[in-house]
Formats: structure tokens, C-alpha cells, sequence
């Protein structure tokens, strides 16, 4: 392992160095160019002309480099040709008009790239051509100018073994953000306050107190539908979070609850959590195993079956929390017209307005996340609600300064401000 | 005593408003009522177009990804646009990336083919289904028999009269994707950009909002958009089918459900003011 | 030894010949495509009578969903990830495939309470995997493309008509009052509410459009069931959908007159 | 033993997530080839969690038929659904189509399983028809709000109501489409993307948990 990280930073100063290298020949050759440009020999050579490893990918692209001919006339194109050893020949990849391909058009950050649109520059993948390769195996390429289809003048061939890269310079904003959030997750953390903290009220939880209170007056169970969503999916562990709370309720009131899964893991650890809650409101005896249980896997015939209960067994309480799909308005519906309080919670925001119109209360998108923390009140999950209003509080301070910045930019022509902005909040 | 009557009103059992539905469904599947279809809309114009203008014997490849969830507002497009392309006497190519989709393939074949007395082999060739959708995008654009060397009944394809002189995209007149997925995202970035071949689309009334930059910026061709688009194809090519029907069974139950929503409205206001 | 293994080999033989003659049974013809057209027509309205009331014969056709989804999900799990995945590489020797099924038979610890806490193994990587994967993708597609898009107009400003550049800056402003409106651990009063009722609107907005968005969508796909029930009442399937629908109202009828449904009814209203 | 029970599965979740969440930042061949065999992984753990819910129905409908509890009868219907789909699968070896037509498997697919699931999609029409008629009164500002956004969506969408708009509206000079293609690029964008980033931060902060253990519930507390 270290001698590929030290080959790795070699090559990241080579390349440094060879940028330098380059921006001399640059300047250099360009007075060339224009001598050469009159002199019409039979096949000019095309200045300039650099191979190199494409950066930030898994070793399996070239990036090919060269000035951009002012004097080109009108109609040149440029025709890129790789041979690698085994095969041998030329193998034509593209063929792209003088203004296409330039420096500005490779899609990397300015923090990654410094291409600038007097420079052409060409990414040639080459598994799709060559298939995948050994490491290390080594390409020549060359490009030839034509002239309406006349071939003008061609490049050296240059070589060039890609390498794969260990950093993707590219996502470094979203890495700087990951590293960001993760310290503030671990302050928050850290120095969760035993008291005096704040959260709003959200309608949706304080109704559950109600919709249990009334199951138990009218000795009718509660559903509580998980969603169908796997384990390892967010809202399926919120949803599985806000069972273990509503449940020790329903233990405290000594009413009952079912369950239906559609997803046999989400199931075996909402058994863990169900038996957990029963514990801790000392009512072990009344907890019964059959309060979980498996319908189907599959979405439809798993909506079905739950109208089929919920129709015949009346409940007083339907929640619907987790991760919903378009069997989201079967289940809702059929719960409204039993007369059961509904309470739905979502983060799949394409069916939260089926929820919205046929539920008496829904918690939307990340009230859903929010809602273990609120239920439960432990100070370690209040806090972490602070990281979650922080990133929030960002977005809306670099949405409005962002806003200024670059319409400022546009105003006054900024190119470079702009750039700058608009890079910073692009994923790569 | 009114007010127990609206409120008894209000509170109307559902299932007559099911009845409602199932009725105003059912009328225009018996009898087609040929409600006016207003205006035929640009995006679905150019795709008639594009297949209107070719010469005869051009070759056109339909990638038909649908399948049987997607099939009501798919089918009769998939099927409006192989009558128009056996009714100008194009050659026809037909692959699938969804596995769902080969028996509604065979199916369409095999009713249009019979209309148009079209051979399978010389004037259409339909390929099996592929599942890596990338791979297969990038190597028809160099060689198509590299990837497509037997049709979906395994008969060699490389010496069929349907596809003579045909290698790679370049000798393809135009593209048409018919789909409720991404692939047809696939199609426009990863071929209708890089080979500059022109591509179609065909979607779902849901996903048909998503596409406006790509006919803005005119990497798409042209889009047909659910029932209505099916509708409006049907009427250009003047076959009516499924998508006529569909479409005056769509307006009656638009229409119902706008009615119902405005007299619980009223009643609601009625109820307050009385 | 020898008479052993020829009886086994007589015994192989007649089983393989027996599997294809019962597959030969098989064979899809016209006759079955007509029965498939009563199967088909059957359920579709044994399904759509729960929308009247709960009965026997949706009873039957959810309990029949209920084996066939996971019947096909069993047979696509088979083909695509049992034998391709595991099987073959497993028969090839690639043993690496021995982990995954090692933590995959570990959730079946399940079904014996004693050692269920042997399951945790496998959904512990199931969940790490899951955390690992969202995380990145989240905060490149949801978070920072989201604050980027909202931006990205404004870098046009110079060629913007004003109605433009008044939409992007609803969108700008709706999106942040939205945000407000989500906003936990502060107390929503003074300019702060009104803010977050800005927001409601717009949420009321979305959700009001996506509704009736997808309304057309789901119209059709029942356009296409009744297509369907339609083309299966005709001649050539003996009229199957219309003789099926006589039976379920008849089936109502004759209960309606039994009475059973009057004391189902009275039992209804005493529980409710 | 708490060894066994607690720590290692803890240290599953923490190494898979951040090797996971690394392999994002890291483009080489090495994370690359990661990242597919952890995919075949959970392939197959996915498999064998079906497993488990297979099991589970057959357990939980074979104890309803062997006690005889009321409604018994409706549970064999489980185990005949499951074969009409899986013989047919077996004997036409997993292939829905052939060149003479259609396969077993084909004939169960079109005939049993897509009627019944079509069919339970085709039902969410009536209840969309029901909850519209239930919901979108007009009690609140928010109310009305909603119910003209889902008013101008539901009748542009179809040419009868483009027609009708034209009728009443065509003084503004605006069609429908026009209105509809507003209405869902800015107001409705703006009502997702706040949705949308808050959803996204909650499910990180719920990942970071998970990873870092903090969230430890599912484990149950032996």
C-alpha cells in the first residue's frame, strides 16, 4: 500500500511540473504555429500536443491537450486517432469541429481544473474501445487537423499509461460539507443539554396521545403500518423508532396494537423493539408475540391484505409511518372511511399529497425524523435535531448570498465570481 | 329539514360515487364517443414529422420499454407508431431493455404486421431483450451485430433484408424510445447527443412535465405525452385505436371528478349559510 | 455395486422422462388463453367487489395475491440471484460468495428465540451498507445540487426577461420559507410564523398540483382494467365477465334476502 | 459473550458504512471493484431476508390451517396462488415467452399475477375520485390553495377541460398548458426542493447515527 500512495503523490508533483512545462512550450510554440501556418508543407506537425493520465478517475481515461488555433479557417475539424501496443493500428475515436472540445468544456470544478477556453482538450475513455486493460498498459494518440476534409497537419503521437487515481478532487465541496456536518453532529452530541431544550410542536405527534386514548375507550386495536420500506432505508427506522414509543403507550394504556410488515428484517427488529417497550412499561405479561406479523412481500397483495383487516376489524387508530409507495391512498382511504384517526409520516414526498388529503394529521418529510426525538425526549436525540435545523439554516444563508453573488456577477460580468459560485454547489 | 338533507348529502356513501366512475368509464369503452380533440400539441406534431418526411425504406428503431403496469397509456402509442411506420413502407427494428415488455412486443407484431401484410425478417427484425442497457447503448454505435447477432427467436440477423446496409446508428434514420422509465434519458444523453442521431420519445402523462428542457434545447425530437399524446398520434395518422377511446373515457372522468369536488364545495356552503 | 447403481440410473430415467411429459402438459393453447380470460376477468372483479363490501370472493382473490406476489417474487429471486449469484459461483469455486450467504442464512436464526441475536450479523450489514451509500449521494443529489439549481438562474441574469427572473425568485423565496416552515427547535411566533405560513402555502401548492398530476395516470390504468374485462366478455371468451359479474350480484342478492346481512349489519352497528 | 452479541455487529455497521461512504471519494479500480462486490453481497443477503418472509407466510398460514382458526379456509388459497405461479415457472424454466407464444410461466404471469396487481393499482382511481370528493373543501386560505392548484392540474390535463378554459379564461390570454407548465416549474419546484433538503439532512444526521452507533434501537438491549 505505501509505495502506491508515494507513486501517487509523484505523479500529482509531475504533473504539477509538467503543467509548468507545458504553459512554456504554450508560449513558445504559438509564435511557431503562425510561422508554420504559412509555410504549406506536406503534413504540418500540430504544436503543442500533450497526453496525459485523466485525473480523478479509476485509470481508464486520457486526457489529450492543445492550443487553440486562432487562424483556423473555417470548416477545420479535428480527428482524434489511439493505438494501444497490443493492437496496434490507429483506432479513430471522435471527430469534433475547431470551436468544440475546449478547455471550459471539461465538467470539473475550478478548484480541480484550470482549463480555460483557449486550449483544447479531449477525454478519451478507453475501456469502451480497448475493453478493460491491464494497469499500467500503454496508449499512443494523435490528433490531425483537417481542412474540408483535407488532412492538414497532424500531431506528434504521444504516449501515455492512465493511472488510477485515489482522490476525486472534483468532490471535494461535498466532502468539505460530509466533514463539516460531522463535527457539528458530534458537538451536538456531545454536549446534549440535560434541560431547556426546544422543540415546536408538531400536531401530528401530540395527536397519537388522543388516537390511543380513544382506541382504549372504544376497546378497539391499533394499526400501526411500518411502511414498505428494507431495513436499511432511513424512514423504516424512524418509523421502526416511533413504534417502540407509541407502543409503550399502548402498553401504559393496556390497550392493543397490530402490526402487519411487509419486510420479514423490518419485522424481526420491530418484534426487539415492540417486546423492549412492553419491558420498560412494566407490562411484560400483556406483550404478545402475534402483535407483529408477516403479510407479503409484495406491494400490492400487502396493501390488499391490510384493507381486508382494517375493513373487517374496524380499528379506532391507523398510523401509517416509514416508507410508502403508490399503495399509499389504498390504505389511507380504506382507513378513512372505517372512521379511524389517521396519522401518517413520510419522507417520499411524491405520496405525501394521497397522506396530506385522506389523513387527519402527517407528518411531512423530516417531521418523520424528528419524530423519535420529540416522542422520546432524550436530550442526545433533541440535540441532533440541532445539526439537522443547522444544515437547513446553510442552505438558506448560501441560497441568499448566493442569489446576490452571482446576480451580481451576471450584472457586471464577474465571469470568474460565478464560476466560482455555481462550481461550489454542483454535485460531480 | 334541509340542512339534514344536505348533511345526509355530504356525508353520501362512497360507493355511489364508485358507481359514477365505473360508469362514465365503461360508456366510451362500448361506444367510442369522438369527444373534440382540441389542438394537436407541438411536441407529439414532431415526432409525426420526423417519420412523415423519411423516404420509404429508411430504417426507424423503436426501443419499446413498457410493461404491463405502463401498458394503457404505452400501448396505443407503441402501436399508433408501428401503423405509421408500416403505412410509409419503413424498415422496422425493435429492442427492449425491460423484461416485462417482450410479450406485449410479440403481441403488437403480431396484430399490426397482419394489417399491413408485413414479414418479420424482411420488413421488421425484433431483438431480445437486453438487460445492461449502457453497454449495449455504446456498442450499436460502433457495431450493431457485435451485441444483436440473432433476433429474439435466435434466426441470425446479420443477412436479413431488413437489414441490409445497416451497421450502426449513422445508418439510422431516427430513434424512437416508448417508455415509463429513464431509458429514454439514456437514449438522448448517451446516443441522440454523442452520435448525433435524431431521437423521439414517448412517455407517461407523469414523467412528460420532466422532458421540456430536452425539446427546449432539441435534444429530444419531439415527445408524446400519455392518453392524450396516443390520442393526438391517432388522429394524425387518422387510425383511430385505443388511445381515442382512452382519451373521451379520461375527459368524462376528469370532468366527474371536477364535478364532484365542486358540489362538496357548495353543499359545504349551503350547510354553513343555512 | 453394479446392480445399485443401474437401478438408479433406470430410476433417474423414468423421472426425467416423467418431468417432460408433465411438462409437455403445458402446452399454452387456445383453449387455455380462453380459461386465462375467466381467471383474468374473475379476480379483476373478485378484487374490484371489495370497493362494494368485503366478501368471501375478494377474500379469496387477496389470499390467492397473497401467494402468487410471493410466488413470483420466489421465482425472480431464483432465476436472477439464487442460481446466477450464488449457485454458480459457489459449483465454480469462487468461495468469496460463502460470506454474504453465511450472513444471509444468519437472519433465519429468527425462527429460534434463543439464538436470534445471531440475525443481527446480517442486518447490521445490511443497515452499514445502506447508511454508507445514502449518505454521499444524499448530500451531492438532495442538498448541494439543490442549493446549486435554486442559484443557477440568477447566473443568467443578463439575458432574463423580468417575468423570468421574477420566477426564479419565487422559487428562491418559496423554497427558503418552506424550509422555514421545517424549522424544530425554534419557536414559530412573530415574523418567524408569518414566514412559515408563506411556506404552508407553498406546500399546499405542491401537494395540490402533484394530486392532480398523477390523477390521469391513475385513470388510465383503470381505462385499461375495464378494457380488458371488456374484451373478455365477448364471444370468444363465452362472455366470461358478464356471467362472473351476474354471479357476485346474485351472490348479494340471495344474502341481502337471507338476512345474513342484517345481522351482520346489527352486529356492525352494536361495535360501532 | 457480550463480545459477540454487541460489539461485532456494531463494528459491522461502522467498518461497512465508512469503507462504503469512502469508496464515494475514491475513484480507483480497488474502490471500484469494492463497491460491486458489496452490491452481489446484498443481492444475496436480500435473497436470503426473502427467504425468511417466505417462511414466515408459509409458517404463519400453515398454523392458521392446522388450528382451524375461522378464515382458515382462505390461507390454502395462499399456498395455491404460490404454485400456480412457481410450477408454471419451473416448467418453462423462468422464460415468459417462446416463438410459438406464450410459456406457462407467461400464461400465469399475464392471466393471474398482472390482473391482480393491475387490477389493485386500477383501484386507487376510486379512492382518488372518493378522498377528492372528501378533502378538497374548502374550510381554510390553505384549503382553497390547494384546491386551485389540484383544479387547474386535473382539468388542463385533458383536451375537454382545455376546451372549457379556453371558453371561460380564453380573455387572458393564457392556455391551460401555460398555466399548468407555471404552476409546476415554480411554486410546486420551490414546495419539493424545501421538502426535498430537508429530507436529505434528516437522513444523513439517521445515517450518522447508525454508523456511529448512536442509534442502537433496532439491536434490541440484551
Amino acid at each position: 500500500m505505501p509505495e502506491n500512495t508515494i507513486k501517487c503523490i509523484l505523479s500529482m508533483v509531475m504533473t504539477k511540473n509538467k503543467l509548468f512545462l507545458f504553459a512554456v512550450l504554450v508560449i513558445f510554440t504559438s509564435g511557431s504555429v503562425c510561422a508554420a501556418a504559412k509555410k504549406a508543407g506536406p503534413a504540418a506537425v500540430l504544436p503543442g500536443f500533450t497526453a496525459e493520465d485523466m485525473p480523478y478517475d479509476a485509470g481508464e481515461a486520457v486526457l489529450l491537450r492543445w492550443p487553440v488555433n486562432p487562424a483556423a479557417a473555417a470548416g477545420t475539424a479535428y480527428e482524434i486517432y489511439v493505438s494501444s501496443l497490443e493492437a496496434g493500428g490507429w483506432v479513430k475515436v471522435t471527430e469534433f469541429d475547431a470551436a468544440a472540445k475546449t478547455g471550459a468544456d471539461i465538467g470539473l470544478p475550478f478548484w480541480a481544473w484550470n482549463g480555460t477556453k483557449d486550449e483544447h482538450a479531449v477525454k478519451v475513455e478507453l475501456n469502451n474501445l480497448f475493453g478493460n486493460f491491464p494497469p499500467g498498459a500503454v496508449f499512443t494518440c494523435k490528433a490531425a487537423v483537417l481542412e474540408k476534409g483535407a488532412l492538414k497537419a497532424e500531431s506528434l503521437p504521444a504516449t501515455i499509461a492512465p493511472q488510477g487515481n485515489w482522490f476525486r478532487l472534483d468532490r471535494l465541496n461535498n466532502l468539505i460539507a460530509l466533514l463539516g456536518l460531522i463535527t457539528v453532529f458530534f458537538w451536538a452530541v456531545s454536549h446534549a443539554k440535560r434541560k431547556g431544550l426546544f422543540i415546536r410542536r408538531i400536531a401530528g405527534l401530540d395527536a397519537i396521545d388522543e388516537a390511543i386514548g380513544r382506541a382504549t375507550e372504544m376497546g378497539k386495536p391499533i394499526f400501526y403500518v411500518p411502511g414498505i420500506g428494507s431495513m436499511s432505508s432511513i424512514s423504516t427506522i424512524a418509523s421502526a423508532f416511533i413504534l417502540g414509543e407509541v407502543s409503550k403507550k399502548v402498553a401504559q394504556y393496556d390497550s392493543h396494537i397490530k402490526v402487519p410488515h411487509y419486510d420479514p428484517v423490518v419485522m424481526t427488529v420491530c418484534k426487539e423493539v415492540v417486546k423492549q417497550s412492553y419491558l420498560e412499561a412494566g407490562r411484560p405479561d400483556s406483550y404478545r408475540d402475534d402483535i407483529n406479523h408477516f403479510v407479503s412481500a409484495d406491494q400490492f397483495s400487502y396493501a390488499a391484505s391490510v384493507d381486508g383487516m382494517i375493513s373487517r376489524e374496524k380499528p379506532a387508530a391507523c398510523f401509517y409511518m416509514g416508507h410508502f409507495m403508490a399503495e399509499s391512498l389504498l390504505l389511507a382511504e380504506v382507513g378513512a372511511t372505517s372512521g379511524a384517526i389517521q396519522i401518517a409520516g413520510t419522507d417520499v414526498e411524491h405520496q405525501l399529497p394521497f397522506f396530506f388529503t385522506a389523513c387527519d394529521y402527517t407528518l411531512i418529510g423530516e417531521e418523520l425524523y424528528a419524530a423519535g426525538a420529540y416522542l422520546s425526549k432524550e436530550p442526545m436525540l433533541l440535540s441532533a435535531l440541532k445539526v439537522q435545523d443547522l444544515g437547513k439554516l446553510v442552505v438558506m444563508v448560501s441560497v441568499f448570498f448566493g442569489m446576490i453573488l452571482v446576480s451580481l456577477g451576471a450584472k457586471f460580468g464577474w465571469d470568474g465570481l460565478v464560476r466560482v459560485v455555481m462550481d461550489l454547489f454542483k454535485g460531480y | 329539514m334541509l340542512k339534514e338533507q344536505l348533511q345526509k348529502f355530504f356525508k353520501i356513501d362512497r360507493r355511489w360515487i364508485f358507481l359514477l366512475l365505473a360508469v362514465t368509464l365503461f360508456v366510451p369503452i362500448m361506444k367510442p364517443l369522438g369527444l373534440p380533440n382540441k389542438t394537436i400539441s407541438p411536441a407529439t406534431k414532431r415526432v409525426y414529422e420526423n417519420l412523415e418526411k423519411l423516404p420509404a425504406g429508411s430504417f426507424v428503431l423503436f426501443s419499446l420499454d413498457y410493461d404491463p403496469s405502463t401498458r394503457p397509456e404505452l400501448h396505443p402509442m407503441a402501436t399508433a407508431l408501428v401503423r405509421h411506420a408500416f403505412s410509409r413502407n419503413l424498415k422496422v427494428g425493435v429492442v427492449t431493455y425491460i423484461a416485462g415488455s417482450t410479450g406485449l412486443i410479440e403481441e403488437l407484431f403480431a396484430k399490426v404486421s397482419r394489417e399491413y401484410n408485413k414479414v418479420d425478417g424482411q420488413d421488421y427484425v425484433i431483438f431480445p431483450y437486453q438487460p445492461n442497457i449502457l453497454a449495449v447503448l455504446t456498442q450499436m454505435s460502433s457495431d450493431l451485430y457485435g451485441i444483436y447477432s440473432k433476433d429474439r427467436n435466435g434466426t441470425p440477423v446479420r443477412d436479413m433484408p431488413v437489414l441490409k446496409g445497416i451497421k450502426s446508428y449513422k445508418d439510422m434514420s431516427v430513434i424512437v424510445c416508448v417508455t415509463g422509465t429513464a431509458i429514454l434519458d439514456y437514449w438522448v444523453a448517451y446516443v441522440g447527443d454523442k452520435y448525433r442521431v435524431p431521437v423521439a420519445g414517448g412517455v407517461t402523462a407523469i414523467s412528460q412535465p420532466g422532458y421540456g428542457p430536452y425539446l427546449q434545447t432539441n435534444q429530444l425530437k419531439g415527445l408524446i405525452g400519455g392518453m392524450k399524446g396516443a390520442a393526438e398520434y391517432e388522429s394524425l395518422i387518422k387510425q383511430p385505436g385505443k388511445g381515442t377511446s382512452g382519451i373521451d373515457a379520461l375527459n368524462l372522468a376528469h370532468l366527474l371528478v371536477l364535478a364532484l369536488i365542486f358540489t362538496s364545495n357548495i353543499l359545504l356552503i349551503l350547510i354553513r349559510y343555512l | 455395486m453394479e446392480f445399485f447403481t443401474h437401478s438408479w440410473a433406470m430410476l433417474a430415467g423414468q423421472l426425467a422422462h416423467g418431468w417432460v411429459w408433465f411438462c409437455g402438459l403445458f402446452v399454452v393453447t387456445e383453449s387455455w388463453m380462453i380459461a386465462g380470460g375467466w381467471v383474468a376477468t374473475g379476480l379483476t372483479i373478485f378484487l374490484f367487489s371489495f370497493l362494494y363490501k368485503d366478501n368471501p370472493f375478494f377474500k379469496v382473490a387477496e389470499h390467492l395475491y397473497l401467494g402468487a406476489g410471493m410466488g413470483w417474487l420466489f421465482q425472480v429471486s431464483v432465476t436472477n440471484v439464487w442460481i446466477p449469484k450464488i449457485w454458480e459461483p459457489v459449483s465454480k469455486g469462487e468461495l468469496l460468495v460463502i460470506i454474504p450467504s453465511v450472513l444471509g442464512l444468519s437472519l433465519l436464526t429468527q425462527f429460534v428465540p434463543k439464538i436470534s441475536w445471531i440475525s443481527r450479523y446480517g442486518f447490521t450489514f445490511m443497515m452499514g451498507y445502506g447508511a454508507g451509500l445514502a449518505i454521499p449521494a444524499g448530500l451531492s443529489t438532495d442538498f448541494i445540487s439543490q442549493i446549486g439549481g435554486t442559484i443557477k438562474p440568477f447566473s443568467m441574469l443578463a439575458t432574463m426577461s423580468p417575468w423570468a427572473i421574477f420566477n426564479s425568485l419565487v422559487v428562491a423565496c418559496g423554497a427558503i420559507c418552506v424550509l422555514f416552515y421545517f424549522f424544530f427547535s425554534v419557536e414559530h411566533k412573530g415574523h418567524l410564523k408569518k414566514v412559515s405560513n408563506v411556506g404552508i402555502y407553498f406546500l399546499m401548492i405542491y401537494f395540490g398540483a402533484a394530486f392532480g398530476n398523477t390523477v390521469m395516470a391513475r385513470f388510465s390504468l383503470l381505462y385499461g382494467r375495464f378494457d380488458d374485462v371488456y374484451t373478455y366478455s365477448g364471444a370468444k371468451y363465452f362472455y366470461a365477465s358478464q356471467i362472473i359479474l351476474l354471479g357476485m350480484v346474485v351472490y348479494f342478492l340471495v344474502r341481502w334476502f337471507t338476512g345474513k346481512d342484517k345481522k351482520e349489519l346489527d352486529a356492525e352497528e352494536t361495535a360501532g | 459473550m457480550k463480545l459477540i452479541k454487541k460489539q461485532i455487529p456494531l463494528a459491522i455497521v461502522f467498518i461497512t458504512g465508512v469503507l462504503t461512504l469512502v469508496s464515494y471519494y475514491v475513484p480507483h479500480k480497488m474502490s471500484v471493484n469494492y463497491i460491486e462486490t458489496i452490491n452481489k453481497w446484498e443481492n444475496i443477503v436480500v435473497a436470503f431476508a426473502f427467504l425468511l418472509g417466505l417462511v414466515s407466510l408459509f409458517f404463519s398460514h400453515y398454523n392458521k390451517i392446522s388450528r382451524k382458526v375461522d378464515g382458515w379456509g382462505y390461507s390454502i388459497f395462499v399456498f395455491i396462488g404460490f404454485l400456480a405461479m412457481v410450477v408454471p415457472a419451473l416448467v418453462s424454466q423462468g422464460k415468459q415467452m417462446t416463438d410459438t407464444g406464450f410459456t406457462a410461466l407467461g400464461w400465469s404471469y399475464k392471466f393471474i399475477y398482472t390482473s391482480l396487481s393491475g387490477t389493485m393499482f386500477a383501484v386507487l382511481a376510486f379512492y382518488i375520485v372518493s378522498t377528492a370528493y372528501r378533502s378538497f373543501r374548502i374550510r381554510s386560505l390553505q384549503a382553497f390553495v390547494l384546491f386551485i392548484a389540484a383544479f387547474i392540474l386535473i382539468l388542463g390535463k385533458v383536451p375537454l377541460g382545455q376546451i372549457i378554459w379556453d371558453w371561460v379564461l380564453g380573455w387572458t390570454g393564457r392556455g391551460v398548458n401555460d398555466v399548468i407548465e407555471w404552476i409546476m416549474q415554480v411554486p410546486a419546484v420551490a414546495g419539493k426542493r424545501g421538502i426535498m433538503i430537508g429530507i436529505s439532512i434528516g437522513a444523513i444526521v439517521t445515517s450518522l447515527k447508525i454508523i456511529f452507533g448512536i442509534e442502537k434501537q433496532y439491536m434490541g438491549k440484551d
